[in-house]
C-alpha cells in the first residue's frame, strides 16, 4: 500500500518520524534498524550555543507516561551542523531540524544557521519547551509573542517553518490560528505537559528541576482532542504526536487530522517501534478499510 | 552491539533481605558481555525500562545473572516473574572497567557498596582469571543485607563491613584500613556519597567508578543520564560513556 | 494515628472523600462500605433545574484513565435535597454540596438553596465542568469571571465556598489569586483535563458529545504540579484530587500543599478504594516517618 | 445484593470465531444470581470494568458461566487469564429478566442476536426448569460465529439464523415467521438495531429487552449508561434499574 504524503517541504515516504529529544540524532538508534525505513527525521532542539541542561534526575516513570526536565541540553547548533548531520546525511530521508533558544534573537539565528545548510528540508519552532528558565514555553502560551516570533523565524529561513504548539494553554486554537497568521507553513502538536512527581522517601520533587514534561500514551487524549479543534480552525498540515505507541495509534491521530506523526517516548521502551510501526501500518491500514494516508487524514470528524 | 532479546527466566529468587537473584538465559550476552555493563529490562505496565548491572555469566551454560534490590514500583514488579516467563531485555549496555593493562600478581582493591556489588562479582570473575590479587571490600546496611559473601571468597580476599556492625567489620566501607597493600587500581561501585568518599581517600591511586542516574533511553539518545566531566564537552552519558569512569575524568 | 484535619466548615476524621459525580449521593457505595468511615462526602454536581445530560456513550477509557462526558445530568437542586439529603444525614460525616449552572444567577440560585438546609457544611464551586455547553469551565478559564462568579455566590452562601479549579489554564496560579481575592474559603482541584479519543471502527469520536474529561492516575503529575503552585501562592486550604489510588498517592499529594483530598475514578475499579485507603493510611504514614496529617501538608516544597 | 470478589477460573476457552466460555467458581454468585443480570470484570491494566452477562450457573458446583466476543482492547487481555488465575468481580449486577407471571405451558419468544445470546441461555435454564414452553430464535453473522446450539435445543425449540444464510434460515432474526404462536411474553438482548426490531414487530405483546452501553461505575453512581424511558424522570440507568426493560418502558 502507499503510504507516502506531501508536506511543505518535506517528501515523506511514509508519516512515521521519531520526536524532537527522543531520538537525539538518529546514531544510537541507527543499531537498531535501518533509518531509510522512516519517513523522515526530527532531530533534538538546537540552541545557538552548546548547553549542558538542568541538573539530575532529568526523568521520572508515571503512570503511562513519564516526566522529563533535559533542559534543552544539546552542543549547540554549528557542532550540531558539523558533526551530526554529515551522520543523517548518508540516509535518504528528510530531515527536521529543531530549533530553540532563550531569545527572539537566538531562534533567528539558529534558523538562519540551519538554512544555510542544504541537507535540512524544514525547521521545528520549538516555542513549547517547558523545561527551560527563559524562552520556550513563555512564546508558545502567548498569542502575539507566537505570532511575533514565528514572524520572525519565518523571515531568516528559506526551508519551511513547522511551529511546535504546547498543551499547557487555554485555548491552543487562538495560538495555532496566530502561527498561521504569521505565516507558519505547518504545525507540529502536542508538545508535553508541565507536571511533577514527588519522591517520597526524600519528600522532594524527583526531578532536579521540579517540574517537567508529560509525555506517553497518559496524554494520547489532550493530543488527538487538540489536533482535532486545530485541524478545523486552520489550513495548515500538522505533524501530531502525544503518547503513539503502535499503528492503531498513528491511525487515530490521523483521522484527528493530523497528516503524519512523530513519536517520541516509546522509542525509549522500544528502539525499534518507528520500525515496527511503519511495517505493520499497510496491514492495520487494510483492516479498518483505507487504501492510502491520504485516506485517513482528517476522516474522524463529524 | 546493543540487542533487543526476549530472554527465558532460568530463576528469579531472594537472596538477602529485599535483595534478589534473577537468572536469564541469552547465549549473546553471556558470550559478549563485560564487567561493567548493564542490561535495560522491560517490566510488564512500566514505561520506562530498569537498568541492572551484569553480576556474572556463564558462558558454557549462556546464563547471565542479576542482583536487584527492591526499592520501588519497578522491582516490586520484577520479583513477580516466574521461571517459565520471558523478559524483554536490551543490552549489554555501557562501558567496562578497565583491566587490560593488569598482569598476573597486580594487586587491585573492589569496593562496592549495597546494590553496588553486583558488578564487581562479574569483575572479581574476570581478575580471578587473570589471577590478578584482589582484595574486596563490602559493604551493607547490616547483617540481613548481606549476599553473595560465599562467591566472592571463592575468587579472593573479602572484607565484608555493616553499617550496624552486625556481621563483619562495624562501619562504612572507606573505614577499612588497607594501608599495607600496593594497589595499582581501584573499582567501585555504589550510591553517591560512597565513591566520592573512595574517590577522596584513594585519590593517590587510578581508579574506575561506576555511577548509577534514573535513565531514559539507556542507549544514549535522550540526555537524561548525564555526569559532569572534566573535558570540553563538560559532561558524559552514563548509559553510553559509562556506567564505568576513571576517577580522573569526572567531576563529583 | 491521628488522620483528623480541620478545614473551613469541615471537621474531617480523615482527609479522604469521594469526589464529585464519581460517588453519586453514596447510596450505591454505602453497599460496599460503612459511609461513616469517610472523611467527607462530596456530592453530585446540582443545578438548579433537572438535567438529562449529554448523549450516550459518556464514557471511554484511556491508558491509566478515562474520558467522561455525564454532561451534569442531575435531578435538580430540590429534589436532591428533598430526596439524596435526608439518606446522606443519617451519617455523622460533613457533606459538601458541588454548584453549577449555566448562568451566574443559576449558580446563586442553587448555592443559595443550598444554604437553606443546614445539614450541608460547604459548597464546592464547580467552575470547571468541560462537558456543558454553558457555564462550567468558561467561568473557570477566564480570571475576571471566575473572580466575579466566586463574589456572587460567597453573598449567597452562608457555609465556606470551595472554588473547584480547572487545569484546562495557562495559569492555573492566576486563577487561583483571582477566587481568593473573591473571598473563596477554600480551593478543590483539579478537575479533569479536556480530551478526545477516535473509535477506529466506526471512525467517530467513541464519546457521543465528541470531547470528554480526562482523569484518573494518567493525570496525577498535572495535579500534583499545580497544586504545588497554587499552594506557594495562595493562603487558601487545597482538597487535592487528580488520579488517586492508593495511600502513597494521598501523601504524595499532601505534600505537594493539599489539606485534604477526593477519589474519583479509582472507585469504578474498586468500590471499597475510599475505605481501604482510610484503613493503609496510618500505616503508610509511619513508614514515611509522618506522625499525623498536619505533620506531611506541604512538606514536598523545597 | 452486589460483592466484590476474586474468583477462581475454572476454564477459559474458546468456542467458536472470536467467541470465548469463561467459568468461574463463586458460591455467592451460583446461588443468588438471575437471568439478565451481569458481572462486571475488573480486568488487569484496565481502568473501567467490563460488563458480562451470566450465561449460565450450577449451584451444586458454585459455577458461574460467562460468554464473550472479542471485540477489543479488554476481552482481548480477558482471553489471554489461565486456569490457574482468579479475577476480580463485582455482582451480581442489575435486574432480572420478569417471569413470575408465567405459569406451566405458557408460551414465550426468545430471541438473541450475537453477543446478545448468552443471558438468553440463562433464562432458558430457568425457564424450562418452570416447564414454560419455549421457541428460541438465535442470530449469529455466520456459521463460524455458532455457539451453544446444542445447549439450547437441550431446553427447548430452538432456530438458528445467519446473516449470510451460512448455517439455520438465512437472514435476520425478526425474518423467521412465528405467526402460528401464541407467545405471552418475548425476551430479548442483542445490538440496538435488533432490538428495535423486535420490539416493533412484536409491538402486540409485553416484552423484556436487555440492553448494553459503556459503563463507568456499573452499580448506578456515575451516570454514565443512561437509556431514556417514558416516566417522568425520563430515564433509568442501564446498569441498576436494567439492564432488562420492560418494551412498554423504554424510549428506542
Ligand atoms: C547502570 C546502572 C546499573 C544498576 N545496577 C543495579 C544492580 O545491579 N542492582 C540493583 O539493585 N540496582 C541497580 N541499579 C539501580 C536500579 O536501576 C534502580 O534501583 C531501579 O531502577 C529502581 O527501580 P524501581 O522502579 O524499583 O524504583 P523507583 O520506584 O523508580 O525508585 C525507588 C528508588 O530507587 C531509586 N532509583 C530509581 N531509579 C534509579 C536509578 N536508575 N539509579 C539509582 N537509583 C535509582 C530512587 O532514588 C528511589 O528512591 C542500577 C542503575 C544503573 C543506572
Ligand atoms: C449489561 C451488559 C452485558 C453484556 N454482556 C455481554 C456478554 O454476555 N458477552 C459479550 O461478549 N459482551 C457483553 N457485553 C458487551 C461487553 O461489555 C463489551 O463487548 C466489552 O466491554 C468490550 O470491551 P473491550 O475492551 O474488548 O472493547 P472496547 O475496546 O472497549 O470496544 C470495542 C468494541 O466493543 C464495543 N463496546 C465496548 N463496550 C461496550 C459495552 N459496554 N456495551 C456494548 N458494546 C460495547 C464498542 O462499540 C467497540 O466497538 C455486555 C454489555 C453490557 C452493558
Ligand atoms: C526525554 C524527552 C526529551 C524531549 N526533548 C524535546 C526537545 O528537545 N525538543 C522538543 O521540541 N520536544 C522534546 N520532547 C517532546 C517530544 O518531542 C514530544 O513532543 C512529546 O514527548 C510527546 O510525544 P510522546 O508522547 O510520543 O513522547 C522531548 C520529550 C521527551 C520524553
Ligand atoms: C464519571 C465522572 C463524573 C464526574 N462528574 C463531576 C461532577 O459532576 N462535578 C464535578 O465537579 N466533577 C466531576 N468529575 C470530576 C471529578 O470530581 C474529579 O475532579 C476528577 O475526576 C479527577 O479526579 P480522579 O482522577 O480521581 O477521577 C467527574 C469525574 C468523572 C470520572
Ligand atoms: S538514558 Fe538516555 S542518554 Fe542515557
Ligand atoms: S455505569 Fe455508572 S451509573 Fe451505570
Amino acid at each position: 500500500m502507499n503510504l507516502s504524503i506531501q508536506l511543505p517541504g518535506l517528501n515523506l515516504k511514509n508519516p512515521i518520524m521519531p520526536a524532537s529529544g527522543c531520538f537525539g540524532f538518529g546514531r544510537e538508534y541507527s543499531q537498531f534498524f535501518d533509518l531509510n525505513e522512516l519517513g523522515a527525521i526530527i532531530m533534538k532542539s538546537a540552541t545557538g550555543e552548546e548547553r549542558l541542561g538542568n541538573p539530575t534526575p532529568r526523568v521520572a516513570e508515571t503512570a503511562s507516561g513519564m516526566l522529563n526536565a533535559i533542559g534543552l541540553q544539546n552542543p549547540g547548533v554549528h557542532k550540531i551542523i558539523e558533526k551530526e548531520i554529515p551522520f543523517l546525511k548518508k540516509f535518504d530521508i528528510p530531515i527536521i531540524a529543531n530549533v530553540a533558544g532563550s531569545t527572539i534573537e537566538e531562534y533567528e539565528y539558529v534558523a538562519e544557521a540551519f538554512s544555510k545548510d542544504a541537507t535540512i528540508n524544514a525547521i521545528e519552532l520549538n516555542i513549547s519547551c517547558p523545561n527551560v528558565k527563559e524562552g520556550g514555553i513563555q512564546f508558545g502560551t502567548n498569542i502575539n509573542m507566537a505570532e511575533e516570533i514565528t514572524k520572525r523565524v519565518k523571515a531568516k529561513s528559506n526551508v519551511p517553518v513547522y511551529v511546535k504548539l504546547s498543551p499547557n494553554v487555554t485555548n491552543v486554537v487562538e495560538i495555532a490560528q496566530a502561527v498561521e497568521r504569521a505565516g507558519a507553513d505547518g504545525i507540529t502538536m502536542i508538545n508535553t505537559l508541565t507536571g511533577m512527581q514527588i519522591h517520597l522517601p526524600s519528600k522532594r520533587p524527583l526531578i532536579a528541576n521540579r517540574t517537567g514534561g508529560l509525555s506517553g500514551p497518559a496524554i494520547k487524549p489532550i493530543a488527538i482532542k487538540m489536533i482535532y479543534e486545530v485541524s478545523e480552525a486552520v489550513d495548515l498540515p500538522i505533524i501530531g504526536m502525544g503518547g503513539i505507541s503502535n499503528a492503531d495509534d498513528v491511525i487515530e491521530f490521523l483521522l484527528a487530522g493530523a497528516s503524519a506523526v512523530a513519536i517520541g517516548t516509546a522509542n525509549f521502551q522500544n528502539p525499534l517501534v518507528c520500525s515496527e510501526i511503519i511495517n505493520n501500518l499497510p496491514k492495520t491500514l487494510e483492516n479498518y478499510g483505507f487504501n492510502s494516508i491520504e485516506d485517513v487524514i482528517g476522516k474522524g470528524h463529524i | 552491539m546493543i540487542r533487543k532479546e526476549l530472554l527465558p527466566i532460568i530463576s528469579n529468587k531472594k537472596i538477602a533481605h529485599e535483595s534478589y537473584e534473577l537468572v536469564l538465559e541469552s547465549e549473546y550476552i553471556s558470550s559478549t558481555a563485560v564487567p561493567g555493563q548493564f542490561l535495560h529490562l522491560s517490566i510488564r505496565n512500566h514505561t520506562l525500562r530498569r537498568p541492572l548491572s551484569i553480576a556474572a555469566v556463564d558462558k558454557k551454560n549462556h546464563t547471565v545473572t542479576l542482583l536487584y534490590k527492591l526499592v520501588g514500583k519497578g522491582t516490586e514488579d520484577l520479583i513477580t516473574y516466574d521461571t517459565n516467563e520471558k523478559i524483554d531485555v536490551l543490552g549489554p549496555g555501557g562501558k567496562e572497567f578497565v583491566i587490560d593493562d593488569l598482569t598476573e600478581n597486580d594487586e587491585v582493591l573492589l569496593i562496592g557498596g549495597g546494590i553496588g556489588v553486583p558488578p564487581l562479582h562479574f569483575l572479581a570473575q574476570k581478575l580471578s582469571e587473570k589471577n590478578v590479587k584482589m582484595t574486596m571490600v563490602l559493604g551493607f546496611l547490616s547483617k540481613e543485607y548481606l549476599f553473595y559473601e560465599k562467591e566472592f571468597n571463592e575468587l579472593g580476599h573479602t572484607i565484608i563491613a555493616t553499617d550496624d556492625g552486625s556481621y563483619g567489620e562495624k562501619g562504612r566501607v572507606t573505614d577499612v584500613d588497607l594501608s599495607q597493600f600496593n594497589f595499582k587500581h581501584y573499582y567501585s561501585c555504589g550510591p553517591l556519597p560512597m565513591l566520592k568518599a573512595v574517590k577522596e581517600k584513594y585519590s593517590h591511586i587510578d581508579g574506575f567508578l561506576s555511577f548509577e542516574e534514573r535513565f531514559g533511553c539507556g542507549v544514549g539518545a535522550c540526555f537524561a543520564c548525564v555526569i559532569p566531566t572534566k573535558d570540553d564537552a563538560g559532561y558524559k552519558k552514563i548509559c553510553q560513556d559509562g556506567p564505568v569512569f576513571s576517577s580522573k575524568e569526572v567531576l563529583i
